[in-house]
């Protein structure tokens, strides 16, 4: 069924009693010629590029829970191509240029809305790393401005420029960041998935995985053995539980990173801000709610749960930042669980298992990767070598040094 | 020859409001004494010169003056008297490393009560007790000096800071007192 | 959540820094592999279960913890001082 | 409308408030929405997607409809609920969410357009074209959602934070409630006991009954009496518990000041932080709506709160009343009204065995299955068996029974449990550790079984806290709860679940028809439980529907969840203590007044603020004074206040073997009263921090770090200390603040510093002494960081800004005087010093050119990972210097002149520049592409976002006096 607003209406005038499920509900076949573990945002994603991109339809998506049950709906849905280092830059870049065709490659309203994110800073060389920052996303044919503190007042006016802590010196805005509906990008993709054949099999749990000599042979299930010629772990969040399963030891700690939406409010908040000094970032949604959130709690955990200590950390931030907020109530808190990587980065790489693969370690920037995730992590499983865009995230790169470092905080997990 | 004039952080401040008096004070003299491994018994020696000796967890001793205060495993604060001779031992002087507020009145327990993160009413927090905490988003030596009474030490280049948060909360308490709960 | 330090008593979580896994206590001796580093820096078990981990009383005493604890269901089973830990 | 006799209102203290413009009058006791009935103002407000007329549905926080904007002198608040306000002289409140007036709101549209809206419709249009998202829909769509509005000014209120302590914390005041706390109490265990109404009570206030023989308001005020008497007892009025954390923290809103007029210092709110060792769930249940056609009209409330209404606030919403309700506690409502006067049109009840011996019609195994009425309710039509009777009536209450408040209970990812009998969930024991549920709140909705489980929980929570006390629990009713569970009415019309977001019975049933079968599943798409009231009214019958929609029974078709907070709190009241400067300690150095008195700007560092430049008449610019002090070091005296580095004093015999082991470099051979630059890398091998190092003493060190690394470098040094070599004999502590710390540097630093010393010293380079300053004790360090010949001079802190004034002083009449931070920066990149401009965290020695200070004979922090192979090498940018007599700037990338500009042809970039007035150039640090083999090339400098495109040399990054003359002099 093809969605558009004619259909709507149609569909509206004869009592909405039409419109077909947006995906089958298969019971698992004894055998796929890829089995992707994973019903998130990433996985859906790469079974998608896998059927559209590669021809590779005979696949399923393996999820314990329900489709879209991890952070791809737990986040505070920003998009954005702001990275400097190259290995992130060009990755990125290309997941921003996915995003912008997505509604239309879907024919779903991921309600992608680019209406800019301004990145703060309050001091010189703040300015100056941002200022880096900025021309390397230019050099890589992204867009970034810079904005002196009158510049940031014409488009945040409602910023306490006088009396705040850290006083603000400016911003670099990114005309092309801004949010889209996270629900939305793992329904589109599990639809358009399932339209090309994709089995997507829910409430499913993967127990173990089956190897042979050095070579993926399939997973055991709950709802039994499937055999598999390749199998792609993309489970962020329990990345390291699986991936030992194949006697991997990965280089990542669990987290829990908060957010926040509070009740709704007429429009306020016109664009993405991202205040650094203070670890705090808000956009407001089409529904109305500032929905924004601040660091990690910082010990590893499992609990998809917060404690106050950074809930109110993130609340003193935008008060000093936006006091303009105070009187917003916070409705709803929530806690993802975020792989941690020692530098920051993702991984995408083979492992040492043959036909085994593996997508991990996003941190807390694994929203805005998902159209690139997947579209990288179909290009690998399906070619066996390493799309152009994710060549540097490599499973390896600790042992090596061949670092991506964006934060610069080195390598402890929890503090990218 | 220049003329040296010794300034403290708030310049001896003091406020009173709501009953409850917040000033800055003169501690003296503050040694940290630092044991080494097998110090223990030699740094005592030392210490029993003045009549004291190294304190438990979070507690303090007065003698004469002297005040010996628990900061760390096998540290202390020496306030108010300079340091005898100390065998085994890392004597380290912080006289000027500290700003020490007084809180007294009986609600200075309520006014700390929006700071800092410690139960810090009588029964949890007898006379003697020295707690190593924070004020807000300052650490702090917190020491139980009276029923009422607490002394205070904050980094001294913060003690604007600490000043200021104490006193608002001692502002709040007070327009508090007024309202029928 | 609180912790208790085995020196200050019960203390709430804001006073604690928290570094990472046990694992940055078996330091590797000099002259081992680069492997062995790897392992050392990077690689983690990243149980949901009970670790052993590091936090450090930072507003308080400035003692290095090492802490049993469950990623799950947050509790926490032992507390000990990595300056008197057994080793 | 009032009724005389009733409520517990203050009818002495007459109050008058305004909503949407107009004047009315109440009570003292009164909240919004009790006085709005009471003038029997029904429509109150707009619902989300369809703007449909709304009153008050409820009489507590859960109030999905009854939103308004309270508006005060400086600032107006959204989404308060009039169920929640109390009233007071002066309130102001409007409605919020209309186009238009709240009568006549234009975007009333919406609900004709309702079957092209249905659930998820946006996700399927409004995709093209493209453009017009931005451009059109969204600005639309935005427009129309939201429900209340923020000013957009600053919130100038007052708001605080506290902690508190206790054995037990009792959370709610109803019958449960106060017999837990009464029992905790008497055993003297320390309680607090929270209440989220202004007064203790709970339903017992609402309800009557009798208690031990007493009328139940007698028997509350004799428990509340004797609490507030027991000092072990704490009682917190308009405190709602919000949130279960980890080890017995509960986070806890009180409204301080929200029910009385503004008051200077008086906070509005205070966010508690509430630390327990055991606690007492007492929330008592949410009534449940049914879901009916047209079942959201103003006059349509729940039947607990026209009781309330009546009882609690002498107030009746309507003139002839009609109950629909499946329980026999809902009776009570039906009987109180007609106690009061008030005509019952009739009571429907959907269970065929109910019983019907009230004195009004009772129309059973009947169900409601209309209304009308467009801004309030005039009627309802209801079917019994083939037959649809006629009622005319202002007022339904309506009850679908109850659901506990388990809300706390949840959220630390516990699940409730379904329970058939009570046809709702219930508390999974256990979920919170130390949390118990009790009364209502864990399915015993009788008084009886509120006073019997509250005791039992208090009691065991004072004998695990090692008390004793034997408390009588009373006489009271114990009906039995018989529930014939009824969710949503069968019909084809709109039949609200979730009333604040417009989320109706079909939305539903399309979300599951389209595959949307899972619960959160379906809350996703048609965002039912995602408005203000959180579910609260909607979730249990939400998941019913889906659940029969599906075929499935609920405890398969899932659980509902909850996640803190219980309320919204207010970003203000979480954040309090954050605005302004309040966000993060100021540290002052000690010469802050004396830079401040020469008009040096002041900026942050870190936590603390340094001055930027000291301008003089005449001084236009920053750069003209700063290019002055540059000048000024060079060619006489500068003074700098350096006390911001870290300073860490390091004692003990194995002090010099502590720090060969984290620097890169030897120090146990420093000799005594030398000083030595150190280099200090992470474990990983990359640059932590870099400074010098000095031996006062033969077992005696003082560590300096810079300024911004001065706390990590302490936690890392107490890290590598306990962890692994606690037994060797070395102890430090920081001594930062206890000492003020100066430089004076410059061709006449020597001749200034020799003035002030009691006993001259001559020092060589990297020396240090002890010194005497006007009968002070200080330390003299032989050390530079501008290139000139250079001492900083410490003191301890009490005597710094006597220091700074006099050595400024004495500057001056030698021709220099003070720099700020500006200068310095230019003196040190002229010298090619780093800074944490450089050292950021991704750099290694070799990239700085100092692998040769990592030393082969031992083993450091960092040394192994170092060696990695992508940590070194050509492929590396290293730092190097740039020379050109453009502009350039800081973030800048490089590039080989003649290609293109783009990713795959970046060299490297720039961390630091300035003008230079000693070399009379502009000059850069960089990090180029092996940069070390390239001195002598020319390289592109582009900064895309400044506008620049400079040719550079790239060059040695040591521009003054690259032999060290100066520095040894």
């Amino acid at each position: 069924m093809r969605y558009s607003g004619l259909k709507v209406i149609t569909e509206g005038l004869f009592g909405n009693r039409g419109w077909t499920p947006a995906w089958r509900d298969p019971a698992p076949k004894a055998e796929y010629d890829v089995v992707i573990i994973g019903g998130g945002g990433h996985g859906l994603a790469t079974a998608y590029y896998l059927a559209k991109n590669h021809g590779i339809t005979n696949v399923a998506v393996l999820e314990k829970g329900y489709l879209g049950s991890g952070n791809i709906g737990r986040n505070t849905t920003i998009v954005r191509a702001n990275y400097f280092l190259p290995g992130n830059s060009e990755f990125y870049s290309h997941s921003l240029k996915l995003w912008e065709g997505l509604e239309a490659e879907l024919n779903y309203n991921v309600m992608h809305s680019q209406r800019g994110l301004i990145n703060l800073f309050h001091s010189d060389g703040q300015r100056d790393a941002f200022v880096r920052r900025g021309n390397a996303m230019i050099n890589q044919g992204d867009d970034a401005i810079l904005l002196d503190r009158e510049g940031v007042r014409e488009h945040l006016p409602y910023l306490d420029f006088d009396n705040t802590r850290f006083p603000i010196y400016g911003g670099l805005l990114h005309p092309r960041g801004g949010t889209a509906r996270h629900d939305a990008v793992a329904w589109g993709y599990a639809r358009g998935a399932d339209r090309r054949g994709v089995d997507l099999i829910q409430n499913c749990e993967v127990t173990g995985i089956d190897i042979e000599g050095g070579v993926v042979r399939g997973v055991q299930t709950t709802r039994g053995a499937i055999r598999a010629r390749r199998v792609g772990i993309v489970v962020a969040g329990r990345s390291s539980q699986v991936a030992a399963m194949a006697g991997m030891r990965l280089p990542i700690e669990s987290h829990v990173l908060q957010a926040f939406v509070t009740e709704g409010l007429k429009p306020v908040i016109n664009h993405v801000v991202s205040f650094g000094m203070g670890h705090f970032y808000i956009s407001q949604s089409d529904k109305g709610g500032l929905v924004f959130g601040g660091d990690l709690d910082f010990y590893a955990s499992y609990a998809a749960r917060g404690n106050l200590p950074m809930v109110e950390h993130v609340m003193e931030a935008g008060m000093t930042l936006m006091p303009m907020i105070g009187r917003a109530k916070v409705l709803r808190s929530w806690g993802g669980i975020m792989d941690m990587t020692p530098d920051g980065s993702p991984i995408i790489d083979r492992t040492h298992v043959e036909g085994l693969f593996i997508d991990c370690g996003w941190n807390y920037g694994g929203f805005k990767a998902v159209p690139a995730s997947g579209w990288c992590m179909a290009h690998l499983m399906a070619t066996g070598e390493p799309h152009e865009v994710a060549r540097k995230f490599r499973l390896d790169r600790f042992a090596t040094g061949h670092l991506l470092d964006e934060e610069g905080t080195g390598s402890q997990h929890n503090l990218h | 020859m220049p003329d040296l004039i010794a300034k403290s952080a708030l310049e001896g401040r003091s406020l009173a409001l709501g009953g409850v008096t917040l000033a800055e004070v003169d501690p003296g003299p503050i040694t940290s004494i630092a044991l080494y491994p097998g110090g223990t018994k030699t740094a005592a020696k030392g210490l029993r010169t003045l009549g004291l000796a190294m304190p438990g967890p979070n507690s303090f001793i007065e003698k004469k003056g002297a005040r010996i205060v628990w900061t760390g495993r096998e540290q202390a604060f020496l306030i108010g008297v300079a340091p005898p001779a100390i065998e085994g031992a890392a004597l380290t002087d912080q006289s000027d490393g500290w700003a020490v507020l007084a809180l007294s009145g009986v609600a200075a327990v309520e006014v700390l009560a929006r700071l800092v993160p410690v139960d810090l009413r009588l029964a949890a927090c007898p006379v003697g007790t020295a707690l190593r905490t924070q004020v807000n988003h300052m650490n702090a030596v917190i020491l139980r000096t009276g029923d009422y009474g607490f002394e205070i030490l904050v980094f001294r280049s913060m003690a604007r800071t600490a000043w200021h948060e104490i006193e608002n909360a001692m502002h709040m308490v007070q327009a508090r007192a007024g309202t029928k709960i | 959540m609180r912790l208790t330090c085995p020196l200050c008593g019960e203390r709430d979580r804001r006073e604690f820094y928290y570094y990472g896994a046990e694992d940055y206590l078996h330091r590797p001796s000099e002259g081992a592999p680069l492997s062995e580093w790897d392992s050392y820096l990077h690689l983690r078990d990243n149980v949901a279960g009970v670790v052993r981990d590091l936090w450090y009383h930072e507003a308080g005493c400035a003692q290095w913890l090492v802490v049993t604890r469950n990623t799950v269901t947050h509790e926490i089973s032992g507390v000990e001082l990595v300056a008197e830990r057994a080793k | 409308m009032r009724v005389d006799g009733k409520g517990l209102i203050d009818r002495t203290k007459p109050v008058r408030f305004c909503f949407d413009g107009r004047d009315y009058a109440g009570y003292k006791g009164d909240t919004l929405a009790s006085a709005l009935l009471a003038n029997d103002v029904r429509l109150v407000g707009r619902s989300f997607k369809y703007h449909r007329p709304r009153g008050v549905l409820t009489a507590g926080s859960e109030e999905p409809n009854a939103l308004v904007e309270v508006v005060g002198p400086s600032n107006q608040t959204p989404n308060v609920r009039a169920t929640v306000q109390e009233v007071f002289e002066g309130l102001v409140a409007q409605s919020q969410n209309r186009l238009g007036s709240l009568r006549f709101d234009l975007l009333a549209v919406n609900d004709y357009l309702s079957p092209f809206l249905s659930a998820g419709f946006y996700y399927k249009t409004f995709m093209w074209p493209r453009a017009f998202w931005e451009g059109l829909y969204e600005p639309l769509i935005r427009r129309a959602a939201g429900l209340g509005s923020l000013s957009g000014r600053h919130d100038e209120g007052v708001y605080e934070k506290a902690f508190a302590f206790c054995d037990v914390l009792v959370i709610g005041s109803g019958p449960a409630g106060l017999m837990a706390a009464l029992t905790a109490g008497r055993a003297g265990a320390d309680v607090i006991l929270c209440e989220e109404s202004h007064a203790l009570g709970g339903r017992l206030l609402s309800d009557g009954g009798t208690i031990g023989g007493l009328p139940a308001g007698d028997w509350v005020a004799q428990v509340v009496a004797e609490l507030e008497a027991l000092p072990n007892v704490r009682i917190m009025v308009r405190t709602t518990v919000t949130g279960a954390y980890d080890h017995g923290t509960y986070g806890a809103l009180e409204r301080v000041g929200l029910h009385k007029p503004a008051r200077p210092n008086l906070p509005r709110e205070c966010f508690w932080r509430i630390v327990a060792k055991h606690a007492v769930l007492a929330s008592g249940a949410l009534e449940r709506p049914v879901a009916f056609e047209n079942n959201d009209r103003p006059g349509i409330m729940m039947a607990s709160a026209v009781r309330t209404y009546l009882n609690r606030y002498g107030v009746v919403p309507g003139r002839r009343v009609t109950l629909f309700a499946n329980t026999d506690q809902a009776r009570g409502v039906a009987r109180d009204l007609m106690a009061a006067g008030v005509t019952v049109a009739a009571i429907v009840d959907p269970r065929p065995d109910a019983s019907s011996v009230e004195d009004c019609p009772v129309h059973v195994g009947a169900e409601v299955v209309g209304s009308r009425g467009r801004l309030g309710l005039s009627g309802i039509q209801v079917r019994k068996g083939s037959e649809i009777i006629e009622i005319e009536t202002d007022c339904l209450a309506m009850s679908g029974g109850w659901n506990p408040t388990l809300h706390l209970t949840c959220h630390m990812n516990g699940r409730p449990r379904w329970s058939e009998e009570l046809a709702a969930f219930v508390p999974m024991e256990g979920a919170v550790p130390g949390l118990v549920a009790v009364g209502a709140a864990n399915g015993s909705f009788s008084t009886h079984g509120a006073l019997v489980t509250g005791h039992a929980a208090a009691l065991k929570a004072v004998e695990a806290l090692g008390r004793k006390v034997s408390v009588a629990v009373p006489e009271a009713e114990d009906m039995p709860y018989r529930i014939k569970a009824l969710w949503a009415v069968e019909g084809t019309g709109r039949a609200w679940l979730d009333f604040a977001n417009d989320v109706t019975t079909k939305d539903v049933k399309l979300a599951a028809q389209e595959g949307f079968r899972s619960v959160e599943h379906m809350k996703r798409y048609t965002t039912q439980g995602m408005a203000p009231d959180q579910g609260k009214n909607s979730n249990v019958a939400a998941l019913a529907v889906l659940a029969d929609a599906t075929g499935r029974g609920i405890p398969e078709t899932g659980t509902t969840t909850f996640r803190p907070p219980y309320v919204p709190v207010s970003i203000a009241a979480m954040g309090a203590g954050g605005r302004a400067e309040g966000f993060a300690p100021q540290r002052f150095l000690t010469s802050d007044q004396a830079s401040r008195d020469r008009g040096a700007p002041m900026i942050e560092a870190g936590l603390w603020y340094r001055p930027s430049y000291f301008p003089k008449p005449g001084e236009t610019t920053w750069r003209e004074a700063c290019d002055r002090e540059v000048r000024m070091v060079r060619e006489t005296v500068g003074i700098a206040d350096v006390s911001t580095l870290g300073k860490i004093d390091i004692q003990g015999r194995d002090a010099g073997r502590f720090l060969d082991f984290v620097y890169t470099n030897t120090f146990s051979t420093l000799p005594v009263g030398r000083v030595r630059y150190g280099l200090m890398l992470r474990e990983d091998g990359h640059v932590l921090d870099d400074g010098t190092s000095a031996r006062l003493g033969e077992n005696h060190y003082l560590m300096t770090t810079t300024t911004a690394a001065a706390g990590l470098v302490m936690r890392h040094l107490d890290f590598v200390h306990q962890a692994f070599c606690a037994d060797w004999q070395v102890r430090f502590i920081s001594v930062t603040e206890a000492w003020a710390q100066f430089a004076v540097a410059g061709p006449k630093a020597r001749e200034l510093v020799l003035s002030f010393l009691e006993t001259p010293v001559e020092l060589p380079f990297m020396g240090v002494a002890p010194v005497r300053i006007g009968g002070v004790d200080g330390r003299l360090f032989r050390i530079s960081f501008s290139g000139e010949e250079g001492y900083e001079i410490a003191v301890p802190t009490r005597y710094g800004e006597a220091l700074f004034r006099d050595l400024v002083a004495r500057a001056e009449t030698m021709g220099g005087g003070p720099y700020g931070m500006e200068a310095l920066n230019v003196l040190r990149i002229e010298k090619g010093f780093i800074t944490h401009a450089e050292i950021h965290g991704r750099v290694t020695a070799h990239d700085i050119g100092m692998e040769k200070m990592v030393s082969a004979k031992k083993d450091c922090i960092g040394k192994a990972a170092a060696t990695r192979p992508g940590m070194w090498g050509p492929e590396r940018e290293q730092l190097v210097g740039l020379k050109t007599h453009a502009p350039i700037s800081a973030g800048a990338h490089l590039f080989v002149p003649g290609t293109e500009v783009h990713r795959e042809t970046d060299q490297g970039y720039v961390t630091s520049v300035c003008w230079s007035p000693t070399v009379g150039a502009w000059l850069g640090l960089a990090f180029l592409k092996d940069g070390r083999a390239r001195h002598g090339e020319k390289i592109r400098l582009v900064d895309h976002l400044r506008g620049l495109d400079v040719i550079c040399e790239v060059c040695d990054p040591v521009f003054h006096d690259p032999e060290g003359e100066k520095l040894r002099a």
